[in-house]
């Protein structure tokens, strides 16, 4: 690996209120729970044997505690054992089959479903976030009407009243909604329009995909968003889409692409990825070549790809300028893998998407990598709706609005208007189900279920239903929506009893399901998803004449604007979820903030420097990040921060940029060439996790390339040989009698999500420590993925390594330990006992890993004094203390903690073999990351089953050991990893 | 033996007139019981005829139960106490226990010394000895016999030979 | 009486016994003047403030430090091992010097033993307030209990336990075994009836015979056997720390008699700092020459030199060991962000010391003084050298991150420095700073002049 | 070097100290005193006549025994299966005296009305007996304080192990000082110990046996009537925690079995009540572990096929429930390390190869918990 690695941007310039309430009003459901809030049992562990003395003179007693049984048990519920509920997520933006686990009536942690086709039991950073969300301190408690507590009673006769009154007037009602792809939820609009027939319905997306069904509306006559699939691709094309972190279905991606580039059972064979992007995003520095250039040449690039093309396929060619980038070696290969190749484009303009629809359609790519016949339905939004409902608003044409699951005042690019067009009407309603800025501009405020509460059926792609049911009672006094517009149109129904009319008149007759209705529904809410592919291939009727009559040359000398998803907040739905804003940036590694990525060589030129601030556009005002990568003249901002109304974790971080989205050829534009922007006084300080970002030319992440590969599997890894090859040891090596957990990570198909950080922090009670204890170095996170740059500056290759407690054989952290309270466990792990640590940090120092974390301040208001908790993001208030896992103690201030394997899941399936009298299979024992990964990187197991997955891997000539050249002999391994290149 | 009941006693002004006082009066079988002075004078204890001290042996001891109390402790700890798999290393890890058996070594023969030294010396907090003069801690040094009426005279002339300032007879 | 030619006395002045005992006791007696008063005033002052920073770091945890998840030691563990050094001349000075019968040390071995004692007390503070749960650090203590678990004998840091209770157990037995005549002396010269009462029960009766003289004598010098190799391996087992761990710039060899000859050093320095100051102001001049200031200077030298032999040392060892993290870490602490701590510590640790092959320089003591406090300051930073930049980078670069002290941190520091200074303060006013009845037994071989009665 | 404060500002730094004088200064004054007197309109006299009654203290005619003697007022009347004053005091608190009435003089109960048969009181005593009780309620338990006793004993140990320091060094009046070393030695020891076994308890509650809400009787159930533990604590062998039986497992005897031999019909009562008004029953935890202890009934009841009886000793003689065990680390590892497991029974156990053939070879016969990891840190703490 002769790579120039170097150290840092600074080096390369040359330079240095409760459920149990709610609960108990329902009667006989109390969970059995011990009632004793009081730390005072602790405190006097805590003191032990030094206050003995004192403990005599005043004879403290034990202080009472309660055991409370249920009046009348409930059949599904045992005290102590979990539940799993399959459910659906599906906020507007992401989509997920998951799995609910409830542990004594809460819901606690969220798993994918497996048995979805579509996401497969992968999950995102988003999606394991959103069980937190479920115990946001700012969601609405009840309904509002007028800025007032209100009651549903109260609310509903007054809307029905003027709903009637506007029908009477012959005013008009808009109801807007985010992408809805639930039929039932499509019905009961229908419903309510049949109710108040001048009511309009607009779907309205924060972050829209519009430019891809209008160019498929114009070349194929589709309104749609085509299914991909990436995994039949063998070279792929990427054009400013992130289609790994954010972009449409990122999980249903991320699967199919690293299923697409595995190297293991024999296979010896993975796509091509070229990537095209003006700013560093997961996906692009996931690609094996990345090729740089501005969004505004995307058309351009395209245009000359699609003619190189065309001309070999036969078709006509168009008049274009000259291409900044030689595309035809691309299209060479493009063409060699006809009919086996993909190219996505995450640009927002038609014509540049009719271009790409050409491209992959003389590409033969239609009914292999693209499926438009069994289309997406997310993101159905249409701009031009929306621009013009603003309008009309403003005109004073409309008389009611109803805002459904959408936030325009945060997210519409005009919000202003769109407030004084809201104000202008008779009747605003919201309907929310997190705290957001529009729902409080509303007359009512009509609060929906979470996710998590309600009932509802997703059709994610036609004849793939998904079906979202409640795993825990509301919480607080909320209502799901779709019963709020039965209710105003008239009909007095439960939604789910609504749902399944619908679905025993559209869908069990088409099943072909033997039993009866009940016994079908029963199946598909246990399993979660109904899947009945749509088998009927219709003839796709080309329109090539909709492509452009000429794509001009971009001026190169302007600024231009890129604005994008972060891969942890998303469109900023969930922004007041903490765990999402501690989740690192998977490319710059900054926490709890947004800010404008500039090129190296554009700071170096204008000598701007990492924290100083610039306005842009007069619009937006932020902190200024130097990101290796990034195109020359082209400042990235993410949206979804800048939170205003969000919640007290949100409110103020970061900046809102979604003022900076333009509206033109009638769809919104995430790009914008020509933008201006000035330097301001001050200076900021970013929370990362990451402050250096070279490998130093260590041999910490081996890599080779597939043709080296092929040569020599252990190419990159010839070092691991050779360690082997000299170990020696004073002591004999231990020896396993039962299990050996180990677990091994294939880099190559690692794409750095972070869905993995986010499963552990929920599944092991991770404290959050805010922004100020990040910037100290002080996260706490059990996993981290460590991003390395190497090579050119302008456009470094990047290189990732989920590392945790590597669970060394020869732990060196457990040698210096006073009192002994990390040992190895006889099954290979190591072992942390937090009541015996007493903070030393002597582990934490000699971990060549650095994977130990510290509890420097009482982030969980867990110690023995009171008063001195540092809780930044209220995690410790009761309603949010309910996500907290029973099974993993919660720490205290002053002990170390670390990954632990999951030693809590691997004790429950043991004990579940005991109990079935069954030996333990393999695969059985999932750790968080492992089952949250999408992309099936991380395999655990028992390395002395020799027939395991993870024994394999550790036989596989790829894999080595972090850092083995000190001998730790650690139970976790790495697969090398491959880039598809030749050299 | 004869209970000596009244002792007799030279103040010198300086350790070299003590030492020849001392070995004048052995050299005539006078009863020579104690010396006080207020430094360690060289040779006082082969004049007087004291026997070396045994406190090393008991330092040797203590030093010998301390080693072995801290290895074996140690020991025991790990191979039958509570067994811990630590750093990859067998149970019983000799050399891991090397500085704590030292430690013990030393902190055991220490105290075994100093307590057989205050208990032999008859010190202790609390202690009374008899303080024989007050200036034997400033500048003087005094060697006391027993007092023998008939010899009286002529011990009293070798104490004033040898350059006592003050010689007196104590019951 | 004779005088050796070739020496120079190490006593000057005339004297005689009872001119010893009113010289050196002459501090303890009357009112102590207005800069004890002062002095005791700003070291009082520094231990309240330093107080906030205890409560501080206890309430609140060592969050309120400036350490994070890459570097888990810092100003707590630098202050610890520094302390730790310091407290090595006294016994140094009173066994090995004693085993080896350097006369000289009969001045100023009693301070320099009361200043290991109040050192290591001030050095046994940091390991306590740097545990994350404090009220729980009887767990390091190999107890019996009803858990049935014990503590781990593999780590250094209990060896360290084990060391520091010993080293200064056996060193408060010999300063307190030296003390017992002197003691005495104070209780027979004591006029006023408390203060008879109370020397009386700490002299615990002795009475200055033979045979006490005899077994004190013995135990003396076997004590002082037993306390010299203990010298030795107490700085060796703190070195340990270090050189047992894994981390590049800690896993090193040469750690243990690096850490020995640079805590004597330090020690010394030390010393000097304080015997300068004591002897003008207690005017004890005639008892601490210019000759003990050469004697100590020589052995800061000699001892300075081996510590910039051993920086050295380490520097090859680093390029020839061929281990690319270890070549980083010596590279990076010369020239990576702390390059600023490794320049004072070379400065202060090799070079300063070097003036004293200058006889001019080491018997100057305005000089020795100012050199005494940059060998002070320097062997701070070696401290804060090893532990910090040694951390700060290790093996993966994605956790390599910057340390800052908080004042918190600095508060824990003046803490121990005014709780030594108060100590040292309320030590000279108690007890005789100089060995009354070792200085006698030398005055005639090596006293200026001994004026008969 | 920048020096700084990673969080603290100054200002809080301050407000703290200000924080801790107030507390310091709240708790130095005395909790406020209860005002005396009645607020029922019921005079301090009829009151005092109430509670002499119910103390059999009035000169009168008495055939029966007075009401203490079988409804007892302090709180620790563990083995009397009356019900306490004060439990008659609070259910009755609510209700008005011509209930109460019906129920002293003409009770319906097996057990009540044999020994209520034939009173005879004076309705107005009796109104003084239900005002008591009333303003029992109000006040509370009469209180004793068992601790001064103790501690004062406490302190004299203190100052005699003073004493006697004082006096081998300073005093020395006592000639034979083996007197005085005897005494501190002995008051020594005696301390220390104190202190020893009160700092090992600490935390602990070894025999501890509470009162319960209701006087239930494992004795009864398990011993007499042969209940199995399993029919209530239905979850001990297949999840983490036992199960504290919810109110309509009791209610599957108790709707027909309604009066108890030993309780009568008051304890039965409770359970009832709280089934018809939906208000659980709030048990006191008799075996508490400390959070960082996971501990799972499964693993032991269900996997390791142990007795109840080992752990929880012999609950069957039990009226009232008693800790048998101390629930010490060191109880737990005692018997992690002698404790056999189901080796050869249980499949799970197949992949342990080596132990199978010392098995089959004879070598060993079985094998403990230790062996297969059962004193591993983390078999108990995550």
């Amino acid at each position: 690996m002769e790579k120039k690695y170097y150290k840092s941007i600074e080096d390369f310039k040359g330079k240095n209120g409760s459920l149990l309430l709610s609960e108990k009003a329902k009667g006989r459901h109390n969970e059995p729970v011990t009632t004793s809030p009081s730390t005072r049992r602790d405190f006097l562990k805590l003191f032990g044997f030094a206050i003995a003395s004192a403990a005599v003179v005043s004879s403290c007693e034990q202080p009472v505690q309660k055991a409370i049984p249920f009046l009348i048990k409930p059949d599904s519920i045992t005290p102590g054992k979990a539940n799993y509920y399959a459910s659906t997520f599906y906020d507007g933006n992401d989509y997920g089959s998951i799995l609910v686990k409830v542990r004594d009536g809460r819901p606690i942690k969220i798993e994918g479903n497996e048995l979805s086709s579509i996401s497969k039991g992968g999950t995102s950073a988003r999606i394991q976030a959103s069980v937190l969300s479920l115990y946001d301190t700012g969601r609405h408690r009840n309904p509002i009407r007028y800025g007032e507590k209100s009651s549903w009673d109260e609310a509903d006769k007054e809307i029905i009243e003027k709903l009637n009154s506007i029908k009477e007037n012959n005013g008009a009602v808009a109801l807007v909604s985010q992408t809805i792809i639930s039929p039932s939820t499509l019905a009961v609009i229908e419903e309510f329009k049949k109710a108040y027939p001048n009511t309009k319905h607009i779907q309205y997306d924060a972050i829209s995909a519009n430019g891809i069904t209008a160019a498929n509306q114009k070349v194929f006559g589709k309104d749609a968003i085509p299914s991909y699939h990436f995994d039949k691709a063998k070279v792929i094309v990427g054009f400013g889409a992130d289609f790994l972190g954010t972009w449409l279905m990122p999980v249903e991606f991320t699967k199919q692409y690293s299923k697409g580039r595995k190297l293991e059972n024999g296979i010896k064979d993975m796509s091509y990825h070229v990537h095209f992007e003006a700013g560093m995003s997961l996906t692009g520095s996931n690609a094996d070549k990345r090729v740089v250039i501005k969004n505004s040449q995307q058309k351009l690039v395209l245009a000359n790809l699609y003619n190189e093309i065309a001309k070999e396929s036969g078709a006509d060619v168009i008049n274009v300028g000259q291409s900044p980038v030689d595309v035809s070696s691309l299209a060479k290969r493009l063409l060699l893998s006809k009919g086996n190749s993909l190219l996505v484009c995450g640009s927002n303009d038609v014509e540049t998407q009719v271009i790409v629809n050409g491209i992959n359609y003389l590409l033969e790519n239609y009914g292999s990598t693209i499926d438009i016949n069994s289309p997406l339905q997310i993101k159905k939004g249409n701009d031009s709706e929306i621009a013009e409902l603003t309008e009309q608003l403003n005109n004073g044409e409309v008389s009611g609005i109803i805002l459904y699951g959408v936030n325009p005042l945060y997210d519409y690019q005009d919000k202003e208007k769109f407030q004084a067009g809201i104000k202008k009407t008779e009747l605003s309603i919201s309907i929310p189900n997190l705290k957001d800025e529009t729902a409080e501009e509303c007359s009512y405020l009509c609060p929906d279920h979470y996710i998590l509460e309600s009932w509802n059926d997703n059709e994610i792609k036609k004849g793939f239903y998904s079906l979202a049911q409640p795993s825990i009672s509301p919480i607080f006094d909320t209502r799901a929506a779709q019963e709020s517009l039965l209710k105003w149109a008239g009909l007095e129904t439960e939604y789910v009893e609504f749902i399944k009319k619908q679905w025993e008149t559209n869908i069990y007759p088409n099943a072909g399901f033997s039993g009866s209705f009940y016994d079908f529904w029963n199946k598909c809410v246990h399993d979660g998803v109904y899947e009945k592919p749509l088998t009927n291939e219709t003839q796709l009727n080309y329109n090539a004449n909709v492509l452009a009559a000429g794509v001009k040359g971009v001026k190169s000398e302007e600024y231009e604007l890129e604005l994008y998803e972060s891969v942890a907040i998303g469109d900023g739905k969930q922004a007041n979820n903490p765990w999402l804003q501690e989740l690192p940036d998977p490319v710059s590694k900054v926490t709890w903030d947004n800010y404008a990525n500039i090129s190296l060589q554009l700071a170096e030129e204008l000598e701007l420097e990492e924290g100083d601030i610039i306005k842009i556009e007069d619009k937006l005002t932020l902190p200024v990040l130097i990101q290796p990568g990034q195109e020359y003249k082209t400042i990235s901002v993410a949206l979804g921060y800048g939170r205003e109304n969000a919640g007290t974790v949100a409110n103020g971080v970061g900046g809102n940029a979604y003022p900076l989205v333009s509206y033109s050829n009638e769809t919104r534009q995430y790009s914008k060439a020509g933008v201006k922007f000035e330097k301001l006084e001050g200076e900021h300080e970013f929370a990362k996790t990451q402050s250096h970002h070279s490998m130093e030319g260590r041999p910490i992440i081996r890599e080779t390339s597939l043709a080296k590969y092929l040569e020599d599997p252990a190419s990159g890894n010839e070092l691991h040989e050779k360690i082997e090859h000299h170990k020696t040891t004073l002591y004999k090596e231990r020896e396993f009698k039962g299990h050996h957990w180990g677990m091994a990570v294939d880099l190559n198909s690692c794409t750095g999500c972070n869905a993995c950080v986010v499963a552990c922090n929920a599944e092991n009670n991770i404290p959050i420590v805010g922004k100020e204890q990040v910037k100290l170095a002080r996260e706490m996170h059990w996993i981290r993925i460590d991003r390395y740059y190497s090579g050119d500056a302008k456009n470094p290759e990047v290189v990732r390594q989920p590392v945790m407690c590597q669970h060394c054989d020869n732990a060196p952290c457990e040698n210096v330990c006073p009192v002994g309270a990390t040992t190895n466990s006889t099954e290979g792990i190591n072992q942390m006992a937090y009541n015996r640590c007493i903070g030393t940090r002597y582990c934490n120092n000699n971990c060549p890993y650095k994977v130990r974390r510290f509890n420097f301040l009482d982030y969980n208001n867990a110690d023995a004094i009171s008063n001195n908790e540092y809780d930044p993001a209220g995690m410790t208030v009761d309603l949010k203390r309910m996500v907290l896992n029973p099974d993993v103690v919660v720490r205290a201030k002053g002990v170390i903690e670390k990954c632990s394997l999951c030693i809590q899941r691997i004790q429950e399936k043991k004990l579940d073999a005991k109990l079935e009298n069954r030996p333990l299979a393999d695969g059985e024992i999932k750790p968080a990351c492992v089952q949250g990964c999408p992309a099936d990187a991380i395999v655990f197991g028992d390395l002395n089953d020799e027939n395991s997955k993870i024994s394999k891997f550790f036989k596989d000539e790829r894999n080595y050991h972090l850092l083995e050249e000190l001998h730790t002999l650690p139970s976790v391994g790495y697969l090398t990893k491959v880039r598809n290149t030749e050299a | 033996m004869k209970k000596i009941t009244k002792y007799i006693s030279a103040f010198y002004e300086d350790e070299e007139d003590l030492l020849i006082g001392i070995k004048k009066l052995k050299e005539n079988n006078v009863n020579v019981l104690d010396a006080f002075t207020p430094f360690p004078v060289h040779g006082l204890d082969k004049a007087l005829g004291i026997r070396r001290s045994w406190l090393p042996r008991v330092g040797f001891i203590g030093g010998a139960i301390g080693a072995l109390t801290g290895f074996f402790f140690q020991k025991w700890v790990f191979t039958e106490g509570y067994q811990m798999a630590i750093g990859g290393k067998p149970f019983f890890a000799i050399p891991s226990f090397i500085p704590v058996t030292f430690e013990c070594t030393v902190l055991f023969a220490a105290f075994f010394m100093v307590f057989a030294f205050l208990f032999r010396s008859k010190l202790g907090l609390g202690a009374e000895n008899k303080i024989y003069d007050l200036k034997i801690t400033d500048d003087r040094f005094v060697v006391v016999a027993g007092f023998d009426e008939n010899k009286s005279g002529e011990v009293k002339k070798q104490m004033e030979a040898a350059g006592a300032t003050i010689i007196e007879v104590k019951e | 009486m004779y005088v050796s030619p070739q020496r120079e006395p190490l006593i000057k002045g005339d004297k005689n016994y009872s001119k010893i005992t009113e010289e050196i006791t002459a501090p303890m007696a009357g009112k102590p003047g207005k800069y004890w008063y002062l002095g005791i005033g700003i070291s009082t002052i520094a231990i309240l403030l330093g107080s906030v920073a205890i409560f501080m770091t206890i309430w609140f945890g060592i969050g309120t430090w400036g350490l994070n998840k890459t570097v888990g030691w810092g100003w707590g563990i630098t202050n610890f091992v520094w302390w730790v050094g310091i407290g090595h001349a006294g016994t140094f000075i009173s066994a090995i010097l004693l085993l080896f019968r350097q006369k000289w040390r009969t001045s100023i071995n009693r301070s320099a033993e009361a200043m290991t004692l109040m050192a290591v007390m001030c050095a046994g503070f940091f390991p306590l307030i740097h545990m994350g749960r404090l009220l729980l650090g009887f767990f390091i203590f190999p107890y019996p209990n009803t858990r049935g678990v014990w503590v781990n004998f593999n780590s250094p840091l209990l060896w360290d336990v084990f060391a520091i209770t010993t080293y200064f157990l056996v060193s408060l037995l010999f300063w307190y075994v030296g003390l017992i005549p002197d003691i005495g002396t104070i209780r027979d010269r004591a006029t006023k009836k408390i203060k008879k009462k109370i020397y009386s029960l700490l002299a615990m009766g002795w009475v200055g015979s033979a045979r006490h003289w005899a077994r004190h004598e013995s135990l003396s010098l076997i004590l002082a056997g037993l306390a010299a190799p203990l010298v030795l391996s107490v700085h060796s087992i703190v070195s340990m720390d270090f050189a047992t761990s894994v981390i590049p710039g800690w896993h090193t060899t040469i750690f243990p008699p690096y850490f020995v000859s640079g805590a004597i050093f330090s020690g010394f320095a030390m010393v000097l700092t304080l015997m300068i100051i004591a002897r003008k102001a207690m005017n004890l001049e005639d008892f601490i020459t210019i000759g003990h200031v050469e004697s100590m200077n020589k052995i800061i030298i000699a001892t300075g030199s081996i510590v910039g032999v051993a920086y050295l040392t380490e520097l090859f060892v680093a390029w020839y060991s061929g281990v690319e993290y270890e070549q980083y870490a010596f590279l990076n602490r010369a020239t990576g962000p702390y390059w600023w701590a490794y320049a004072i510590m070379m400065t202060c640790n090799v070079i300063t010391p070097q003036l004293f092959w200058f006889r001019k320089i080491r018997r100057n003591l305005a000089a020795t003084f100012i050199i005494s406090i940059f060998v002070n300051i320097g062997m701070w930073f070696e401290r804060f050298v090893i532990v910090v930049t040694s951390l700060h980078r290790d093996y993966l670069p994605s956790s390599w991150t910057m340390y800052k002290a908080s004042l918190v941190e600095v508060g824990l520091y003046v803490f121990t420095l005014g709780l030594f200074f108060t100590l040292f303060l309320l030590f000279i006013r108690v007890f005789p700073v100089i060995a009354i009845s070792e200085i006698k037994s030398v005055l005639k071989s090596s006293g200026e002049k001994k004026i008969e009665k | 070097m920048k020096l700084d404060l990673p969080f603290l500002p100054a200002r809080r730094v301050v407000s703290l100290v200000f924080l801790f004088t107030f507390f310091f200064i709240c708790n130095l004054q005395s909790p406020g005193a209860d005002p005396s007197g009645s607020d029922h309109g019921v005079s301090r006299a009829d009151l005092r006549r109430g509670e002499r009654f119910f103390k059999g203290l009035l000169p009168f005619d008495i055939k029966h025994e007075s009401c203490i003697s079988c409804h007892n007022l302090k709180a620790s009347d563990s083995l009397n299966w009356n019900p306490s004053a004060m439990e008659i005091a609070i259910k009755y608190a609510s209700r008005d005296f011509a209930s109460f009435e019906q129920v002293v003089m003409s009770p319906s109960g097996k057990k009540m009305s044999e020994v209520h048969q034939g009173f005879e009181i004076e309705r107005e005593d009796l109104a003084h007996v239900k005002s008591y009780l009333d303003e029992m309620v109000q006040t509370g338990y009469p209180q004793e304080n068992m601790e001064v006793m103790w501690l004062v004993g406490l302190i004299l140990l203190i100052l005699i192990v003073f004493w006697a320091l004082i006096e081998l060094i300073f005093v020395k009046k006592i000639k034979p000082r083996i007197i005085t070393v005897v005494i501190l030695l002995g008051s020594f020891g005696w301390l220390t110990n104190i202190l020893y076994t009160e700092a090992v308890a600490l935390g602990r509650q070894e025999a501890y046996a509470p009162l319960q809400p209701i006087k239930f009787s494992h004795k009864v159930h398990a011993g007499l009537n042969q209940t199995d533990c399993f029919y209530c604590h239905n979850t001990a062998e297949y999840s983490k925690s036992a199960g504290i039986p919810s109110v309509n497992t009791c209610m599957n005897c108790h709707l027909i079995v309604r009066e108890g031999t030993n309780s009568g019909k008051f304890e039965i009562d409770k359970i009832h009540y709280a089934f018809d008004n939906n208000i659980p029953i709030e048990w006191v935890r008799v075996h508490n572990l400390p959070d960082h202890v996971f501990f799972s009934h499964a693993q032991h009841v269900g996997a390791g096929k142990l007795d109840c009886k080992e752990c929880h000793g012999p609950v069957e003689e039990m009226d009232v429930l008693r800790q048998h065990s101390d629930l010490s680390m060191g109880w737990c590892l005692d018997c992690h390390r002698t404790h056999k497991v189901q080796f050869i029974e249980n499949k799970y156990y197949s992949s342990y190869k080596e132990f199978h053939e010392q098995i089959a070879t004879g070598k060993i016969d079985s094998v403990t918990v230790e062996q297969l990891g059962g004193t591993d840190c983390m078999k108990c703490h995550y």
